[in-house]
């Protein structure tokens, strides 16, 4: 709380940005099926610091609510993507993102 | 962010509870509750059954929602939008029209569903459950009038779709299409949510209606964070859509999914995804709209092309379909462009009519594609005029009403569209999209030629293909697509007039 | 600063409850293991390749199912919280949301998510599988329409 | 009869549906009569209308009448509406009569085709889209028709799609009628954004107040529909190959009323026309004199004798192009129903010489016809000479008057259109010569190397976009054997058809040859030059055209010089036909492979020499432009599809990873750009 109101907003909602960044690069560089949801994880954490951010600055709790649902829906995507990974790792054990290419073009 | 919280504890007082106008909300109950029904029925009866009991309730269900939905399109016509959840929700004639259309497309899709779990013996009542969660997303989005009922919509939509698409457990291509759409979807719904997050950063809501009031009240002096939030929302909508460049998961889904929820896919989320393109757009954002245009503009010239070239070059039917329903959205595209009343109507009409279309397209490719879904090549549509005629001409007339031919509803849909952008004075634009249109009627007219000709092929390969089984749930949805089709193409009045009072007013421009 | 010393004392928790298990299952834990109790049996013969990991599939799917039962609480904590201020309104509200998660794991224990071990498969397919598919089906299936168009997709 | 105009289209719509639904049950020859029954009864429905207009039309004999609205959209609302005038009446006569009559004909001409209804039943929709075409009072019920007529026109090229040449003849069909549709589309756009109407009468008064770069822009556009439906240059390729059809498909759709389509509409809006910048007539009157000679010469080397007629038919079109381009809008129409009977009549004829010598289309195999087919002959002939412009036959009358309007033009113009007319001339007298008389070569198989080059380049100039359904470039022939039941066997090879027992057709086939000659003969008196009231169709259309026709300051003197040069011409290039067809023909088979000057001598003309040299290569460089940069433009912008697509896919390389770059790449390139907007 103190922290915030000496720095002001700026340095939260960069490294929201910065994770945010991470998350996608990551994304885009590691095959790892499972890493790559992490990644999709961190992107929406990100974003909740941002919420969190701005429902400061604008002193509006509607902003930290917002939180709560991004959580949920977070959780329910990893759940529905392990399902996935799952799913494809009993019929290709070991496969990565990139092993997964029968369609193309 | 815990002393809030914590802060109400030591002075319990009553909080103010919102009353909730349930009736609005309705065709949304209907169908969750309907789902979740199914599921817990369906989990405790046997799976498999002689009768097609999902299947029915599934109609009765979606049948319910309309039932639900027609009575308040009547009530919104004459008395206005209903404004549910403190605002959060907004029943109007768009929210309306677009989730009638989007539990069409559950019906259809469910019709072929049957048929193709029996075939490939998948049966259970998932599916139908999917399908019902999916289009309870596309209804909410339909109605958000909050960008967190937005978002939320679009993850229930999506994260059932997702699903959907791995269904076919034992199909390689089915899990990998599932992996390619969950990966990618959530790829850009993060930086759907991350511009959620910068519009709440720069109007201090996420309020719809108070977003347009914030806008039309304050003069930003620097709007870079709302315009970084519009290119961050249309990067989740373009992906839902499949806008160029958002468009690449689309033809490897398409291919890869099951057919019937292919169909649900092309009709029912699509139509979903630009009912929030609208919605934030052309309505909240409506102030700003010379700053979105150019960019709409864009990506839907980049839509247009890439849909119509790349489809000539596949020899797969279903990837020939996925681009040009890739086409087709950027068709879509032109009329959410054009950012006027005629724009969004036009865009309503080619939505309605194009679910017909493709849920039927996608019906035949359902059937011709056999067990194991594997037979899309051109070559399997050899010779499928003789063999079964009627499948061929249901399809002649989808594939006819998609490269727009008279008679058929692909015409209007394409006219209106072009219409609204020549008066938008979008000349260019429409100018692409006839062009576009030159080149996929070509593709179409490839599959048209591959069904009705190509005879002696057919009849050697007639032994070893046993005749199609076209189960009867899949003629229903054949027949209702081909009559719809052709009959909006002859009388078109009553859909353009639905689509006409449906359209809420756009705000004026600055 | 005080406000934070549950915090840091969960983390300290945490750390050691981490080690300690990884001690537990290092110290109590029986290996005694040999080249041939680690080569696995094909029917006498030597394998050519690796062969593929076991896949303890049953962890992931329960751990899945965890992460959203968990979650649903977060749900119910602030609710938790305040109910007395909601009145009737929360509680119908929280009830319905209760409903919802209930009906889902109804289908679950339905369809034998939570039933450990391995002896039975997941869902309740009927073992003599369906009325439609005889003899003649499966064989006309294998011999021709089944097979996928020389993909590596096999049917399992 | 005024309000009975709906039923003009209605009763072959009605015979439509009868036949999809009962057409397998009537089976032959019911399903022909009924069809021809619906067809001839729209065509009494006509002649009433026709005569309740001509007493009690009102000043500008305009009648309309609107069904009902069908097409409301805001602002923009369009009716199923019929407008019916002095032009759409006088369209609606000759497409129902000749018709009508090619029904008939078409009766005796599928005998014992398996697909005999089917056939019926895409003739009535065709008719019924025709009179859509016609009879609508906006632009968007003539675009219905449009694409209807285009759509059965595909359906009817293919019609015998078991032949991969037919199914890539319709194809060709498509893609470049496409073209021309694009026009049409962005026409009725733009006419609809500056007039906020879509109905002729709107059009019409509005013509004048439009800014003239307007006016030009919806005529332009609307001129390449014309283009494209009518086969000018340079969207004609599909006209040649569309012979792939049934003889009276040709007939009907390739050459009396479908492919007219397009002077009508030019005819149509002639105000709007008339408000456009001046380049523009000229423009068309080039496109069409220069389509004229063109096909003329091409006309000039081919040896199927469909392919003579197609050819010929480019020409004639291009004749009726450089009609409205020079103002002559009468002349235009005039020449329009004069060469649907002639043209007509020729293509029925050559149906029943095919029919009557067993599917055999060469003309290089047949000969001395005129005895064994003596009515087919002798209608023939009549056709002929209504083409070539002797008088007193229609086409002498309907061309002379193109011609006098050509030099009011531009003397150039005339010069092209008179060099046309005597290559028609001698076209067409080497066809009949061919066919008709000199010796009979039926059982005479034909020198491979005596193959006219040009008439395979010609054919072999399918549009190739698509490597799924490859032409077998080495087949001479891509046109149709007559029943698909021959599909199997080579229905035109090359080997000696000694069987052949040339016989004269059915009378159902004859008596529509007849009818037609009847009409070649007189229909010239339609519209007689030099005496005011002999100026029959000019005084009818006056109200159509008021605004567009160009009011002719020749002197009498002069039309006269230029009919009697024309006529002269004409008469000089039978002569020459004669002198290389009938008198040298022994050797003909073997001097046309000859290298150009070795045995040139031996034709005693210029035009000999012509056409063994010099001539030969110029028709072949013909062919080859029509094959290379012709087809090459349709080709190539396949090809430029094709390849920019194969491009692009190489990004569709089915990664997760690529795919996930797009889309970042993407959001980047989406803030990038709307960022820049916040910064500049």
């Amino acid at each position: 709380m103190m922290l915030a109101s000496t720095l002001g907003p700026t340095p939260y909602l960069v490294l929201g940005a910065v994770l945010f960044t991470v998350g996608a690069v990551g994304l885009l560089v590691r095959r790892n099926p499972l890493v790559m949801f992490m990644c999709i994880e961190l992107m929406l954490n990100a974003t909740n610091l941002t919420f969190v951010t701005f429902a400061r600055q604008l002193d509006d709790v509607g902003g930290q609510v917002i939180v709560f649902f991004v959580l949920v829906v977070a959780a329910a995507e990893v759940v529905i993507g392990l399902g996935i990974i799952v799913g494809i790792l009993r019929r290709r054990p070991g496969a990565t993102a990139d092993d997964l290419r029968l369609m193309k073009g | 962010m815990t002393s809030l919280l914590f802060a109400q504890l030591g002075t319990p007082h009553r909080i103010q509870t919102p009353s909730v106008a349930w009736s609005g909300l309705l065709p949304v109950l209907v169908l969750l509750g309907g789902a979740v029904v199914l599921m817990v029925v369906g989990a405790l009866l046997p799976r498999r059954s002689r009768h097609s009991w999902h299947l029915w309730l599934t109609l009765l269900i979606a049948a319910g929602s309309i039932g639900c939905a027609v009575p308040l399109w009547f009530r919104v016509r004459d008395h206005g939008p209903l404004s549910i959840l403190r605002d959060a929700v907004r029943v109007d004639g768009l929210a309306l029209f677009l989730g009638i259309v989007i539990v069409v497309g559950v019906m259809l899709a469910a019709l072929l569903t049957d048929g193709y779990l029996r075939r490939e013996e998948l049966e259970g009542p998932e599916p139908y459950v999917l399908l019902m969660l999916s289009a309870t997303g596309g209804l909410l989005m339909a109605s958000a009038n909050d960008l967190i009922v937005m978002f939320l919509g679009l993850e229930i939509l999506s994260l059932a779709v997702y699903v959907l698409a791995g269904l076919h457990v034992r199909r390689l291509r089915s899990g990998e299409a599932a992996m390619k759409y969950f990966v990618l979807g959530g790829f850009s719904s993060a930086f759907f949510l991350y511009g959620i997050a910068l519009a709440y950063g720069a109007t201090g809501s996420t309020n719809l209606t108070d977003i347009q009031r914030f806008l039309a009240t304050n003069t930003l002096t620097n709007n870079g964070l709302l315009l970084a939030s519009f290119a961050l929302l249309l990067v989740g909508f373009g992906f839902k859509v499949a806008a160029a460049p958002f468009h690449s998961w689309a033809p490897d889904v398409y291919e890869g999914s099951p057919s019937p929820v292919v169909s649900f896919m092309a009709s029912a989320v699509k139509a979903a995804a630009f009912a929030g393109l609208i919605r934030v757009f052309v309505y909240a954002f409506a102030l700003d709209r010379h700053d979105w245009q150019p960019i709409v503009y864009v990506v839907a010239v980049l839509t247009l092309l890439v849909g119509s070239v790349l489809a000539v070059v596949q020899t797969n039917v279903k990837r020939m379909l996925a681009y040009s329903s890739i086409n087709h959205a950027g068709f879509v595209l032109v009329g959410v462009q054009a950012a006027s009343d005629r724009g969004v109507r036009s865009a309503l009409f080619y939505l309605a009519t194009y679910t017909f279309m493709v849920a039927g397209s996608f019906g035949v490719v359902t059937i011709v594609g056999r067990r194991g879904d594997n037979r899309h090549q051109l070559d399997d549509y050899k010779g499928l005029a003789r063999t079964e005629p009627l499948l061929a001409f249901a399809f002649l007339v989808f594939l006819l009403a998609q490269a727009g031919v008279p008679f058929t509803s692909g015409l209007w849909a394409k006219f209106y569209v072009i219409g609204a952008a020549v008066e938008a004075r979008s000349f260019w634009l429409a100018l692409v999209a006839m062009l576009s249109t030159v080149i996929s009627a070509f593709l179409y007219l490839r599959i048209v030629l591959a069904m009705y000709g190509g005879a002696d092929e057919a009849d050697e390969a007639a032994p070893a293909v046993p005749r199609l089984r076209i189960p009867f749930a899949a003629r229903i949805a054949l027949v209702v697509s081909v009559v719809a089709t052709i009959g909006f193409g002859l009388v078109p009045g009553p859909l353009t007039h639905a689509s006409k009072t449906a359209v809420p007013k756009i705000a004026a421009g600055k | 600063m005080g406000q934070y010393l549950p915090v840091v004392a969960m983390l300290v928790l945490a750390v050691v409850f981490a080690i300690l298990s990884f001690a537990a299952s290092k110290l109590l834990a029986p290996r005694r293991p040999s080249a041939a109790k680690s080569s696995p049996y094909e029917c006498g013969i030597v394998p050519s390749q690796e062969p593929p990991e076991r896949f303890p599939v049953r962890f992931y799917l329960v751990a899945m199912i965890f992460i959203v039962f968990d979650i649903e609480i977060i749900f119910m904590y602030p609710y938790a919280v305040i109910y007395r201020d909601l009145g009737a309104f929360g509680l119908v509200e929280v009830l319905t949301f209760a409903i919802a998660v209930f009906a889902s794991f109804v289908y679950l224990i339905a369809n034998g998510a939570l039933d450990w071990g391995p002896a039975k498969r997941l869902g309740r397919r009927d073992p003599q599988m369906s009325a439609t598919r005889t003899t003649t089906s499966t064989v006309r299936r294998v011999g021709l329409e089944g097979r996928p168009a020389g993909d590596e997709e096999v049917a399992a | 009869m005024r309000d009975l105009i709906w039923m003009i289209p209605a009763l072959p719509l009605a015979g439509f549906a009868l036949l999809l639904a009962f057409g397998k049950r009537l089976g032959e020859p019911l399903a022909g009569w009924l069809g021809t029954a619906t067809v001839a009864g729209s065509f009494v429905v006509t002649l009433g209308v026709f005569l309740t207009l001509r007493t009690d039309g009102g000043a500008d004999h305009r009648l309309t009448q609107s069904l009902f609205t069908w097409v409301p959209a805001g602002s923009f609302k369009a009716d199923l509406g019929f407008l019916v005038d002095p032009l759409s009446i006088s369209m609606c006569l000759f497409v129902t009569g000749i018709a009508a009559l090619i029904h008939l004909y078409s009766i005796g001409y599928m005998h014992g085709d398996p697909r005999y209804h089917v056939f019926f039943t895409y003739l009535n929709l065709f008719v019924f889209s025709m009179l859509m075409l016609v009879l609508g009072d906006n632009l968007l019920v003539t675009f219905l028709g449009w694409e209807g007529v285009g759509a059965c026109s595909y359906f009817l090229i293919s019609f015998w799609f078991s032949e991969e040449a037919n199914a890539s003849a319709g194809k060709k069909a498509f893609v470049t009628n496409r073209v021309g549709d694009w026009g049409f589309m962005c026409a009725t756009f733009f006419t609809f954004s500056a007039l906020g109407t879509l109905s002729y009468t709107g059009i019409i008064d509005g013509a004048s107040a439009l800014p003239r770069s307007t006016a030009t822009v919806i005529a332009l556009l609307l001129f390449v529909g014309a283009v494209g439906k009518s086969a000018q240059l340079p969207l004609y390729v599909w006209l040649p190959d569309a012979m792939a059809g049934p003889t009276p498909v040709s007939a009907l759709f390739h050459a009396a009323t479908m492919v007219t389509a397009g002077v009508y509409l030019m005819v149509r809006i002639n105000p709007v026309l008339a408000a456009s910048a001046h380049w523009l007539p000229t423009l068309i009157a080039t496109v069409g004199a220069v389509t004229a000679l063109f096909a003329a010469t091409i006309a000039l080397a081919q040896n199927d004798i469909k392919k003579v007629l197609a050819y010929s038919t480019v020409s004639q079109l291009g004749y009726m192009f450089l009609a409205v381009g020079s103002g002559a809008y009468v002349g235009a129409i005039f020449h329009m129903i004069t060469h649907a009977f002639f043209k007509a009549l020729l293509f029925l004829g050559a149906g029943s010489v095919i029919h009557g010598m067993g599917d055999e289309q060469d003309m290089r195999r047949m000969g001395a016809l005129r005895k064994l087919m003596p009515i087919t002959a002798a209608t023939f002939i009549v056709g002929w000479l209504a083409i070539a412009g002797v008088p007193p036959f229609s086409g002498f009358f309907s061309k002379d008057e193109i011609l006098v309007y050509a030099w009011q033009k531009s003397p150039v113009l005339w010069a092209i259109g008179f060099v046309t007319a005597i290559l028609t001339a001698f076209y067409m007298a080497r066809q009949v010569y061919l066919v008709f008389f000199g010796d009979a070569r039926w059982g005479e198989p034909v020198p491979e190397a005596a193959a006219s080059p040009a008439a395979n380049e010609a054919q072999q100039s399918a549009a190739e976009v698509d490597d799924t359904t490859a032409t077998d470039a080495n087949d001479e022939a891509p046109v149709a054997a007559h029943a698909a039941s021959d599909a199997g066997a080579d229905g035109h090879g090359h080997e000696a058809h000694a069987d052949v027992h040339p016989h004269e057709s059915p009378w159902t086939m004859t008596l529509p040859l007849v009818v037609l000659a009847v009409g070649a003969i007189v229909a010239g008196a339609l519209n007689m030059p030099f005496f005011d009231r002999l100026k029959v169709l000019e005084h009818w259309l006056a109200p159509v055209v008021e605004h567009g026709q160009a009011h002719l300051t020749v002197s009498s003197g002069l039309k006269v010089g230029l009919g009697v040069v024309t006529v002269v011409g004409a008469l000089v290039a039978f002569a020459l036909a004669r002198l290389v067809y009938l008198r040298g023909r022994q050797d003909v088979a073997e001097q046309i492979e000859q290298p150009v000057f070795a045995r040139g001598w031996y034709y005693d003309s210029s035009i000999a020499a012509f056409m063994g040299g010099p001539g030969r290569r110029l028709f072949d460089a013909v062919s080859w432009f029509d094959r290379t940069i012709i087809d090459g433009a349709v080709n190539g912008v396949a090809t430029l599809v094709r390849g920019g697509g194969d491009r692009v896919r190489v990004l569709q390389s089915g990664y997760v990873r690529n795919y996930a770059l797009g889309v970042a790449f993407g959001a980047i390139v989406l803030v990038g750009l709307l960022l820049s907007r916040a910064v500049f």
